[in-house]
């Protein structure tokens, strides 16, 4: 392997798993409530800024990145009790309006609260570059790549292990058999929603040391996630892994060879190439409709 | 019924709001309108413009106003749309009929409110960085920031000075981007560089690594950056990464602390062209500039606790040319404002020193930047 | 004379045989039925026969004529028409509009004619209307003609579809279930406008677990399990053979 | 029953059409005239988008690829080529049915939320071409547009253009309301109800939504054509996702499936901004708290609401 192409995949491998996570969120919510939650991207946002912030107030790294990641489950579990569960009856469309609603009230809210410059986290382990093969990659993209494993294999044991996690997934599937036997499916979609927060704001500290966070970074994350949960089948968890991935080392790839104005071009038109073979996605549920 | 009751509220906030726009007629004030993208993709340039300039008409009112009368500031958020702009301006115009207007953040906005300024015949000093605003001139229309061309001609006569002739680009999606990569690219060729390659980033992208990657293969001299706000501080630290030989250059897009701040260690060596604002200390004790520099500096810090850019320094420039003419004009008459502004002379900016005429509409000369580079976490003075 | 033949008819699912080697005839003018235990197919013939899926392997003949795999709307205009186990209405519209639906063949559609709404299309559009109207009064919803789909009751919902199916002017009339969910004296009602449709010289296929219903009003009943055919015959044939004897008490059904 | 739709039908164009001609004498000057032609070009766009998303159920979330289309093409035929602007408006519109034709049928294969992401997909991939094509659309930093003229007649006041907009708006609103009152907009309206019973009716399902997206953007380019003439200069945020979603939101504000609701949502939403400004840095917070509200309390949308709401009150 050439040492350029090795380094557009590390590249597109560190993004993707951003997206990854962003995208699972996405799919978490999704499978509780056949909801999307086009709000995913703020709490990315939360995530970086949260940690700034609390950090700026004194509060060493450690306790800031914790403080913002419960501060995106608070706002996360409001959305679903404010909004989300008042509108449960309506339709896709006018959830999906009051999402983007949610979004940009809680982007507005951070630009005045907090501020509108840019802001950065320091790396978690340093800066200096490891060489590998004739291509770079800095400690924190390990960091990026070590978590985002991490977070999948919890996820993993999580829904296939513990009651909860399971009574989650049976909830994805018949919410009517779901409360049958005895599951609170109320409980299940706040626990969704907090997860998918807790998610979004973990990928918003891991790339704030990379590229600095900013009150409006959660737009373009939040449409990469969605893509990513899109492209892998809705509601698929390994499907949103998957699609991060590739969506970033597509976007990496077409930058390095094909050209890097049109390089989200790229990303999007192998998207609908996808959902036109596949139009449930990579691992989405092909279920037919029972008539 | 919970939406009746909603509904109400909406029509009472409504109603509220039409009277506060309709607005009491306050009598004999000086009116200053203006649109920024204080929010949106280029908050990042409007929001330190709109501080500043909320900031400086404090401080003026403060000060007993001009020639003896309150100035009033109508301030209206684009979020960068070109449309929001046109209403807005025609709001300005028409419905809060201010007597002048400073604003258009970006050549966008500012292009597509110059019909409707024109129209008018209305004085409008634009915080816009395209040259094609003021050239040709237009009869109603100045700005105030130096133009794109001018910081890339800057860059290439460093470039010359230490001997660099083959240099790869990079930029982003953005309209500033855009025209900084068009200039680079016409001026070439005069300034005696070849451009060997040519790469751009999208939208909210976090890393930059596979254009890099390119650039680094092409065996460049330098590299030429044109952007700002988070990508300046991305491509410095993955430039870095990549170790990749000779200088890295930046644009005035980069001119705030916020990009070395971003860039960390990274951002050592970085060479760019800024108004001298940012190294008004360093400058000696007999430039004009030192002292207003200094005093903007001072009075922004103090009263937003955040650090300056030069893009707050084109509001400020804008605005108080805009006061210089207002108080020589001794009128509000737009015909007789526009002239006094056309006539600006010799007026000392955090920009640089304004010289207008009726060929030249923006009054700054080449020399208004500083060349700059970035040693251990700071500012340099370089000439 | 046969209006449907089915021939060597099989559908899988990702390897579940839903339906194998079928044949079966349809004769024009009959009241025929198709019974089974759940999963025994039904449904998917139905679906096969309609267009909603395509046939893995076989072939069906439709008046004569190759249909194996046409589009659904394209069996529609040849003259097949259904109504669906779990119901599928247009509860956008109202009952008369559903029913309306079901004149689309019928009915003017040029496309900027419909945006001017010329005079030809209002004429056309009345003639819907009318029609649509008669045919509700005749399935007994008379009343309901001018309410939006979604207050109906169950059973109206079930007699609407049939009403929309019978809009289509169709030479055979599929019905899924048309009983299922219904009382006693909704289901005899629904019998007796299985009669009347019959007498209108439309062919019924009928999928149904009533076997009061079904027994009652089929001159022929095809008995399906796990996707094969286990008999066919008269109600009197069907009964006594001791295939569908034991399947049927085997299973407790 | 004959006499109600009819009377519905064409009542409401009658009560549009009046407003439509009284209210420039209540318009004082031109920031006043500007919002309401801004919200009649809007309005044409979500009638045709809610002819799509309302009546025949397919989401889009790219609309505003369509209408700057529409825009740029009327730009630069009129400006780079010198073509008349009404043959250039024409040719856009030629442009832009290709287009939707082409990518219509694998696009409406998918459905629910796979929709939204493929037509998101295609407006972002029209914007980024705007922005990424300097030499033809001026970038980010736009291009200007000439105004227009038929006949050697040029329009460049106000109120010609209010004119222009508002007659279009009122043939767009009545072409609308008989295209729905027809056995084509039945058999969109049952496409979005069941789609299987819709094919089983004879319904050729796919056809019909290929047809509805392609006359949704249509209207798309016609309306973002009026714009670039009127407006005079255009940037590629004419095409963003951000407009898309305004559109999308517009319609569902004023009512799914609801012609009228579609001209009221355009104007609330193209208004709003102007009274939000009292808020000063909390415009864009207030601008979502009253999406969110709106659309929690009145999920049907503002003119279905009120509908239901005086339809319990009288009966």
């Amino acid at each position: 392997m050439s040492s350029e192409l090795l380094q557009f995949l590390l590249s597109g491998i560190t993004v993707g798993a951003i997206y990854a996570l962003v995208g699972l969120g996405f799919s978490i919510i999704y499978n509780a409530s056949h909801v999307i939650n086009f709000a995913q991207g703020e709490f990315v946002m939360i995530g970086g800024m949260g940690t700034v912030f609390i950090a700026s107030a004194g509060a060493p790294f450690p306790i800031a990145m914790i403080g913002a990641v419960l501060l995106a489950v608070v706002i996360g579990i409001s959305l679903q009790k404010l909004a989300i569960e008042r509108a449960r009856h309506a339709s896709v469309v006018t959830i999906i309006i009051i999402t983007i609603g949610a979004s940009i009230f809680l982007r507005g809210l951070a630009g005045v609260i907090w501020n509108r410059d840019f802001h950065s986290l320091p790396a978690f382990s340093g800066e200096q570059p490891i060489h590998v093969a004739g291509a770079v990659i800095v400690p924190q993209s390990l960091w990026i790549l070590g978590v985002t494993v991490a977070v999948a294999v919890a996820l993993f044991v999580f829904f296939n292990r513990t009651m909860i996690g399971k009574a989650m997934l049976g909830t994805a599937h018949n919410p009517f058999a779901a409360k049958l036997v005895g599951i609170n499916t109320n409980n299940i979609l706040i626990l969704s929603f907090a997860l998918a927060a807790a998610l979004g704001a973990i990928g918003g500290i891991l790339i704030a040391p990379m590229a600095p966070t900013h009150y409006q970074v959660g737009i373009m994350l939040g449409l990469k996630g969605f893509s990513a949960a899109i492209v892998g089948g809705l509601g698929s968890g390994p499907g949103a892994m998957v699609g991060g991935l590739l969506v970033g080392i597509a976007e990496a790839l077409a930058a390095g060879y094909i050209s890097s104005n049109y390089k989200d071009v790229v990303a999007f038109v192998i998207i609908l190439l996808v959902l036109f073979f596949m139009p449930s996605g990579l691992f989405g549920s092909r279920a037919s409709e029972r008539v | 019924m919970n939406f009746v009751r909603y509904i109400c509220t909406l029509i009472a906030g409504a109603a509220l709001a039409l009277c506060s726009f309709i607005g009491i007629a306050v009598a004999d004030t000086i009116k200053i309108g203006s649109f920024l993208a204080v929010t949106g993709p280029a908050s990042f340039l409007g929001d330190p413009e709109k501080k500043t300039l909320e900031l400086y008409v404090d401080k003026i009112n403060e000060q007993g106003g001009i020639n003896g009368k309150q100035v009033e500031l109508t301030l209206y958020d684009t979020g960068l749309d070109a449309k929001e702009a046109v209403t807005f301006v025609k709001r300005l115009i028409s419905e809060d009929q201010v007597d002048i207007i400073v604003g258009g953040t970006t050549t966008g906005e500012t292009m597509a409110v110059l019909k409707e300024i024109e129209k008018a015949g209305i004085p409008f000093i634009s915080l816009a960085g395209a040259s094609v605003i003021i050239d040709p001139p237009k009869k109603w229309v100045f700005k105030t920031p130096h133009t794109d061309a001018m910081a890339v001609g800057m860059v290439y006569n460093d470039m010359k000075k230490e001997g660099i002739s083959k240099i790869g680009l990079i930029a982003g999606a953005g309209g500033f981007d855009k025209s900084c990569m068009k200039n680079a690219q016409a001026l070439a060729e005069g300034a005696g560089i070849s451009i060997a390659i040519a790469e751009t980033y999208g939208k909210g992208d976090n890393d930059m690594t596979p254009q890099l990657t390119k650039i680094k293969n092409a065996g460049v001299d330098a590299t030429l950056f044109c952007g700002f706000g988070g990508p300046s501080s991305i491509v410095t630290k993955n430039y870095a990464q990549l170790g990749i030989e000779g200088p890295l250059y930046h644009t005035h897009g980069s001119c705030s602390k916020g990009f070395i701040k971003g860039a960390g260690d990274a951002a050592n060596g970085v060479r760019l062209p800024c108004a001298a604002l940012l190294v008004a200390d360093q400058l000696p004790d007999d430039d004009p500039q030192k002292t207003i520099g200094m005093d903007y500096i001072k009075a922004y810090t103090d009263k937003y606790g955040s650090d300056v850019s030069t893009f707050g320094g084109h509001a400020y420039d804008a605005l108080f040319i805009a006061v210089e003419a207002l108080t020589k004009a001794g009128t509000t008459d737009k015909a007789k404002v526009r002239d006094a502004i056309e006539a600006t002379e010799n007026f000392i900016g955090v920009d640089g020193i304004f010289n207008m005429s009726e060929s030249d509409h923006m009054g700054l000369s080449l020399d208004s930047f500083k060349m700059l580079e970035v040693e251990n976490g700071n500012w340099k003075y370089l000439y | 004379m046969s209006l449907l033949e089915i021939t060597g008819l099989s559908k899988s699912f990702g390897g579940v045989q839903a339906v194998q080697e079928l044949e079966y005839t349809v004769e024009s003018g009959k009241i025929h039925s198709i019974i089974g235990p759940n999963g025994a197919g039904k449904t998917t013939l139905f679906n096969m026969v309609t267009g909603i899926f395509k046939p893995s392997s076989g072939e069906v003949h439709f008046n004569g004529q190759d249909v194996t795999g046409l589009p659904v709307h394209e069996l529609a205009a040849l003259g097949i028409s259904r109504s669906f186990q779990n119901l599928q209405v247009f509860f956008n519209m109202t009952v008369l509009e559903n029913v309306m639906v079901g004149r689309h063949l019928h009915c003017r559609r040029e496309f900027l004619q419909s945006l001017l709404h010329t005079p030809a299309i209002t004429r056309s559009d009345e003639g819907a209307r009318h029609r649509a109207a008669e045919l509700l009064e005749w399935v007994g919803l008379k009343a309901y003609v001018g309410d939006h789909a979604d207050s109906l009751p169950y059973g109206a919902l079930k007699r609407m579809e049939i009403a929309r199916a019978l809009a289509c002017e169709p030479k055979l009339l599929l019905l899924d279930e048309p009983a299922a969910g219904l009382n006693n004296k909704e289901t005899q009602e629904i019998n007796e406008l299985i009669q009347q449709i019959s007498e209108r010289g439309i062919t019924v296929v009928l999928v149904e677990h009533d076997m009061r219903l079904v027994m009652g009003v089929s001159d022929h009943i095809l008995v399906m399990d796990h996707g094969k055919k286990l008999a066919e015959g008269t109600a009197a044939e069907v009964r006594e053979n001791p295939d569908v004897v034991a399947a049927y008490l085997g299973r407790g059904d | 029953m004959k006499g109600a739709t009819v009377a519905s039908r064409y009542g409401g164009v009658f009560v549009l059409a009046v407003i439509v001609a009284v209210l420039p004498w209540f318009l004082p000057n031109s920031f006043y005239f500007d919002v309401v032609i801004n919200s009649g070009i809007a309005a044409i766009v979500c009638v045709g988008l809610n002819l799509l998303i309302g009546y025949a159920g397919q989401i889009s979330l790219g609309h505003a690829g369509f209408f700057a289309l529409g825009a740029y093409s009327s730009a630069i035929l009129t400006d780079n080529l010198g073509w008349p602007p009404i043959v250039s408006l024409g040719s856009g519109l030629l442009v832009v049915a290709l287009l939707a034709f082409a990518i219509a049928r694998p696009i409406l294969r998918l459905k629910g939320h796979y929709l939204a992401m493929a037509t998101l997909g295609m407006g972002i991939i029209i914007s980024i071409v705007l922005n990424q094509e300097v030499d033809l659309t001026g970038g980010p930093d736009g291009m200007p547009v000439s105004s227009f003229s038929l006949l050697g007649q040029e329009v460049d006041s106000e109120l010609g253009w209010y004119w222009i907009v508002g007659g279009s708006l009122i043939i767009t609103v009545w072409l609308a309301l008989n295209l729905i009152d027809s056995a084509v907009g039945r058999a969109l309206r049952a496409v979005h109800g069941s789609e299987v019973a819709a094919q089983v009716a004879g319904v050729d399902t796919t056809r019909y939504k290929i047809l509805i997206f392609v006359v949704s953007a249509v209207l798309a380019a016609y309306a973002g054509s009026l714009f670039a003439h009127y407006t005079g200069f255009l940037t590629p945020s004419e095409g963003s996702f951000f407009r898309s979603i305004e559109f999308v939101t517009m319609v569902v504000l004023g009512g799914m499936a609801s012609v009228f609701g579609s001209v009221i949502g355009a104007a609330i939403l193209t208004a709003l901004p102007q009274f939000l400004t009292v808020f000063h840095d909390y415009e864009h917070v207030m601008f979502g708290l009253v999406m969110m509200l709106t659309m929690i309390f009145m999920p049907k949308g503002l003119l279905p609401s009120l509908r239901n709401w005086i339809n319990k009150r009288t009966s």
